[in-house]
């Protein structure tokens, strides 16, 4: 074990990537001189150089398409688009090229592409770098979507990605980088089960990414009234993995999915769908979320809170699925 | 141009006027079963533009990458895919060169390099790149040609591509095939600045406009740009000025230009043009011509036998290769 | 009434609004000289002249970013972006600066603009050139989304969107623009309810745009043994008409959505959620849906054909739901 | 250039002065108030740069728009927006010019028409196309002026804008703020053509580039650049040669360039340069400066202290604005 942050797992991943496999290369803005927007990177440039640290202009299209291209021309890239704000101009590669190239090819062409960004409010950045959409992107078939919320998973989700033979996007999650802790070594990482990340018997709470702090907060707290609260970290938000999902909901009977994503339409949507269809006859009232409010993230401090999931509104909400309300 | 002497070895000179007949009939074949209903969505005919795709593909080796966009029946053909999987594709079978999934706007040949057969506009051109950059890093040599239309420059997407090869200094080569119009729309009515290799210049590209009716001129441009990208390592671009002589897709009126104008294209038509070069300095005679296109007709027609006995391919796999298999233990 | 195509429903609906506010203009690709990719706005060119039927160079970030500013300067753009596909180009001035500026800005600017685009599969037009995206574009606070599945909603939605003074996308279902069929012109369009276009008192089905009309050819299929089926049209697919669904639904205790979107994360899982979050204690059966397969959309007719929502599969789930499978 | 003599009215003179010293000591305070965590999120000084905002923003009308990026509290500072307000916005205080929603990065005031406080790199490139756009359909002689940065030109969106805004004739002044970085990356390491102007001209906009450093240059290639959009209806570019003395944000630990090259820069600083020559010409003497200094200081402190009374947004209001509110009948 080892005491290091988020920031700093990440940044190991990359490095241990880097090292093992000299197909695999680093591009975007700003993460080689600069050393990284949120300092993931830094320090890279100087051990890999300019070839495999790449920093790219302003051109998130062209080089997130580039990266696809890299990619079925046999490098192992992976491109860094700075949050996920900014990869609203490069979508048309994602999802027109990269994510349907094989089977619209009839199976001819992978794009082994493993694309970075950070997401998620919590910063005072504002309306224009708050974004959470990871959940919106989940939407896309011929994708693969992770959220590292942990240490072992920052670290250590970047290498099965890059082997993995399609396009996945992985989702830093930008209050986390501070974050700091114990990093288990031995701890196996795979990039396609939910973890169980605290175990109980009257609700289920799912989260992901920078809820699943949150959730474990409210787990923590309803222990101490009484609730045994079972926390679900979805981990993979595309292909989900409904067996974890559905066992702990059997087992519970009650479910709150806590996503960080605006409510309508949201990745909680999808789970309490998935719920429904699978388990229904097994609940014992009806799933429930907490989600972002629907609004453009503000920069106030007090607005940014409240628009975002919060520790009370986990438990308040916990509690009104067992009519402890 | 078009005058000056064809000074290839009769069996090239002639391979280039085979290959475009085989384009040309391929297509007018195409059109046919588009009427037909057994071809359907989108088709984009090259009819008219095809001392482009041959002069240029004739100029690039075997192992080179080719990235096409939806109108590329013939780029296909040229980067060797059989005729047959390019009609059965567009016939929707499985013995298509993309199982039937992709249609006439998404032909793929993992084998020849030929990346597609891409349905947005300019889409294609950061994939150049990339591929090209790819293949810089791993220190290879081999060039990536990208084809797209004069209305593509017009996409933020081809102005940082163009950024992105120039400042890394990538084997791109640029084929912008002009013919005047994107849909129904003049390039002079949608681009402010009309001479495009004055726009590519500026990016820092070398750039060069070529008569793209004269199949020579298109392959010996082509031949002194790959050797410049091979030599240099970095782009090259080269503007084909051409035309196409049918509507833009089967569902255009073409209420946007005349006939006149259409008319007075057609008479520098690439393959009676140049057929006609190469009777006049006796590599072809009437007869060899007529060979040639029995020839031509003659492949159609086997593509079109293969296309019709091509079978569906089963429901049940609609949900393979949305990802790939995991390789079996 | 008059016999009418959707395509000339638009047409109609185009050519009021710009006789009837001269700030009104249209722009998009081809929509002057070429008379529309779809033929919609032909003849519009002649009748209002260059400066209010604008093609554009390919450039959709450019011109949908354009129309936003001359929204803001004052006029009432009507951008066409030629189909949802090429909306990925453009997603970056819709959802970080149309969507978000009047919040941001305190209230200071709205932004006052109709995007038009064709959406859907169903023509062979393979997997760049198929998406069914309005669900997916449904989850961005600050925008409106708009579905005509009729001719009456085909021609009248155009004019109280520009009415409205924030952005408002309207999808037309590129499947039905040859549709012909019986105008009612006395109908009163508005942009805020669901209209429930079939009553009955076995299940609720929930369809829009493009699965309207397979989900009335359901019911009567349906009719046909036996079981009566409301059918909802949402039509407007933000903000969602949560009244009309729960009142439906609160009375047959049972319903199906519809929805050309792929499964995951699509509208139909977001109505699903509200059901369950509104009136669980009064269903019967879990909600269901039918969507897409999670494919990009192939080429072949019979593949195509099969991945997406068909007549069949709607009566099996209806059935399924009444426990009569 | 900075020799030449400030020909000016000493009124006029002494205002260029005194605005570049209230945007300078208003961003040196937003530091310290950073420092001090009453300003959160992002903050981009505009530190070294004010001339370029102060001669521009002087050779617009009242009511010409005015759209500007995420390092722009001088640009609303300029066009009118009182001190306090964007203060204000900066505390997050409903007081603030954008209610405390948008922070540092969003300042926004439809009064002034000034548009924002845009934080996507070249995102207010074809917004500004289109409010000219606006402009000329509706028959107004308003100009648009967008500020951007050297970096922006490599976004797809700058591309695409400068092409509409040349195809169109459309009434824009483009004002390209070059620094020379974009965050950590050198121009000449992220833009294959440096001279910008040669870039944009290709897109058959008129281009100049003017020592950004020198508030007279920038004034004077303003007004002859608005009297040309004016004149012709259609854009104008210019490249001001500037740079920013501190990082690119509260977060930037300067890793890129060297402080030998910011020294150097700063030994052009348009203020003291400026002041020099004011006082050379006896426009200005010490005191008569000094009593900037205390001016612009007190407008700050004022400022600060209506931002510290400001008050908080009620949270019951958070949903407000989402969308427009229907008028009450
Ligand atoms: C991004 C995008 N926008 C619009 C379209 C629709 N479209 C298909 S081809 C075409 C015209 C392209 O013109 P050009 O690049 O000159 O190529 P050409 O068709 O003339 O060969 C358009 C507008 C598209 N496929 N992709
Ligand atoms: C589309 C987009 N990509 C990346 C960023 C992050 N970012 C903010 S400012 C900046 C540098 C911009 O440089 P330049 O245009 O030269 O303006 P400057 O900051 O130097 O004034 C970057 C990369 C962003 N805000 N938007
Ligand atoms: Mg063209
Ligand atoms: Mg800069």
């Amino acid at each position: 074990m080892s005491r290091i942050t988020y920031r700093e797992a990440l940044r190991q991943g990359l490095r241990e990537a880097l090292a093992r496999d000299p197909r695999v290369f680093l591009m975007g803005e700003d993460v080689g001189r600069y050393g990284g927007t949120f300092a993931v990177s830094k320090g890279l440039l100087d051990e890999f150089g300019e070839q495999r640290i790449r920093d790219t202009p302003l051109s998130e299209l062209g080089f997130v398409a580039a990266g696809v291209g890299a990619a079925l021309g046999g490098m192992r890239p992976i491109v860094e688009v700075m949050t996920v704000n900014f990869s609203l101009l490069a979508l048309d590669p994602l999802m027109n090229t990269a994510a349907a190239l094989r089977h619209m090819s009839g199976g001819q062409f992978s794009v082994p592409l493993v694309v970075r960004m950070t997401t998620g409010a919590g910063r005072q950045l504002a309306a224009q770098h708050s974004h959470s959409l990871e959940g919106w992107f989940a939407h896309i078939p011929g994708l693969k979507i992770l959220a590292p919320a942990t240490l072992e998973d920052a670290r250590g989700m970047l290498w099965p990605a890059l082997q993995d033979p399609d396009l996945v996007l992985l989702f830093e999650q930008g209050a986390l980088y501070n974050q700091e802790g114990e990093l288990d070594e031995s701890e196996v990482v795979d990039i396609r089960s939910a973890r169980v990340r605290r175990e109980g018997r009257d609700l289920t709470l799912i989260a992901y990414g920078g809820t699943l702090g949150k959730a474990l907060a409210a787990a923590e707290q309803l222990a101490g009234e009484g609730v045994s609260a079972e926390v679900i970290d979805l981990r993979v938000l595309r292909p989900l993995d409904d067996a974890t999902l559905m066992a702990s909901v059997r087992k519970t009977r009650r479910a709150l999915v806590v996503d960080e994503g605006w409510r309508s339409g949201s990745l909680a949507a999808e789970i309490i769908a998935r719920i429904v269809e699978q388990a229904f006859y097994d609940l014992d009232a009806p799933p429930a979320r907490v989600c972002s409010a629907e609004v453009p993230m503000p920069y106030a401090k007090h607005l940014e809170d409240a628009a975002l999931p919060q520790v009370p509104a986990i438990v308040a909400a916990a509690k009104g699925l067992l009519g402890l309300a | 141009m078009t005058n000056t002497p064809v000074s290839y070895p009769p069996e090239f000179a002639r391979q280039l006027l085979r290959d475009m007949l085989r384009i040309r009939r391929l297509e007018e074949r195409a059109a046919e079963l588009y009427g037909e209903a057994k071809i359907r969505g989108f088709l984009h005919l090259y009819i008219g533009e095809e001392a482009v795709a041959v002069g240029v593909l004739h100029a690039l080796n075997a192992d080179d990458a080719v990235v096409a966009t939806y109108r590329e029946h013939g780029h296909a053909l040229l980067c060797g895919v059989p005729m047959g999987a390019i009609m059965a594709e567009m016939y929707g079978k499985q013995e298509g060169c993309s199982r039937g999934r992709g249609g006439s706007m998404h032909l793929f040949d993992a084998g020849t390099r030929f990346f597609g057969g891409n349905a947005i506009v300019a889409g294609g051109i950061p994939l150049a790149v990339g591929l090209a950059l790819a293949e810089r890093m791993q220190g290879g040599r081999r060039v990536t040609a990208c084809f797209f239309g004069e209305g593509a420059l017009a996409e933020g997407a081809a102005a940082e591509a163009l950024n992105l090869a120039a400042l890394w200094q990538l084997p791109v080569l640029f084929c912008c095939e002009n013919n005047y119009y994107a849909m129904g729309t003049a390039l002079a009515r949608s681009q402010a600045q009309t001479d495009l290799c004055a726009k590519v210049q500026a990016f820092k590209v070398p750039a060069r406009s070529v008569d793209g009716m004269d199949v020579v001129a298109v392959h010996e441009a082509t031949r002194a740009a790959v050797e410049a990208v091979r030599a240099s390592g970095g782009p090259q671009f080269l503007e084909f000025r051409t035309y196409r002589f049918r509507a833009h897709s089967m569902f255009d009126p073409e209420l946007y230009r005349d006939k006149a104008e259409v008319e007075a294209w057609k008479t520098r038509g690439p393959i009676h043009t140049y057929s006609a070069r190469l009777k006049a300095q006796e590599l072809l005679d009437e007869a060899g011509f007529l060979a040639l296109e029995a020839e031509a007709v003659a492949e159609v027609e086997a593509a079109v036998a293969f296309a019709e006995a091509g079978t569906l391919e089963p429901v049940e796999t609609l949900m393979n290769d949305v990802y790939t298999p995991e390789p079996q233990p």
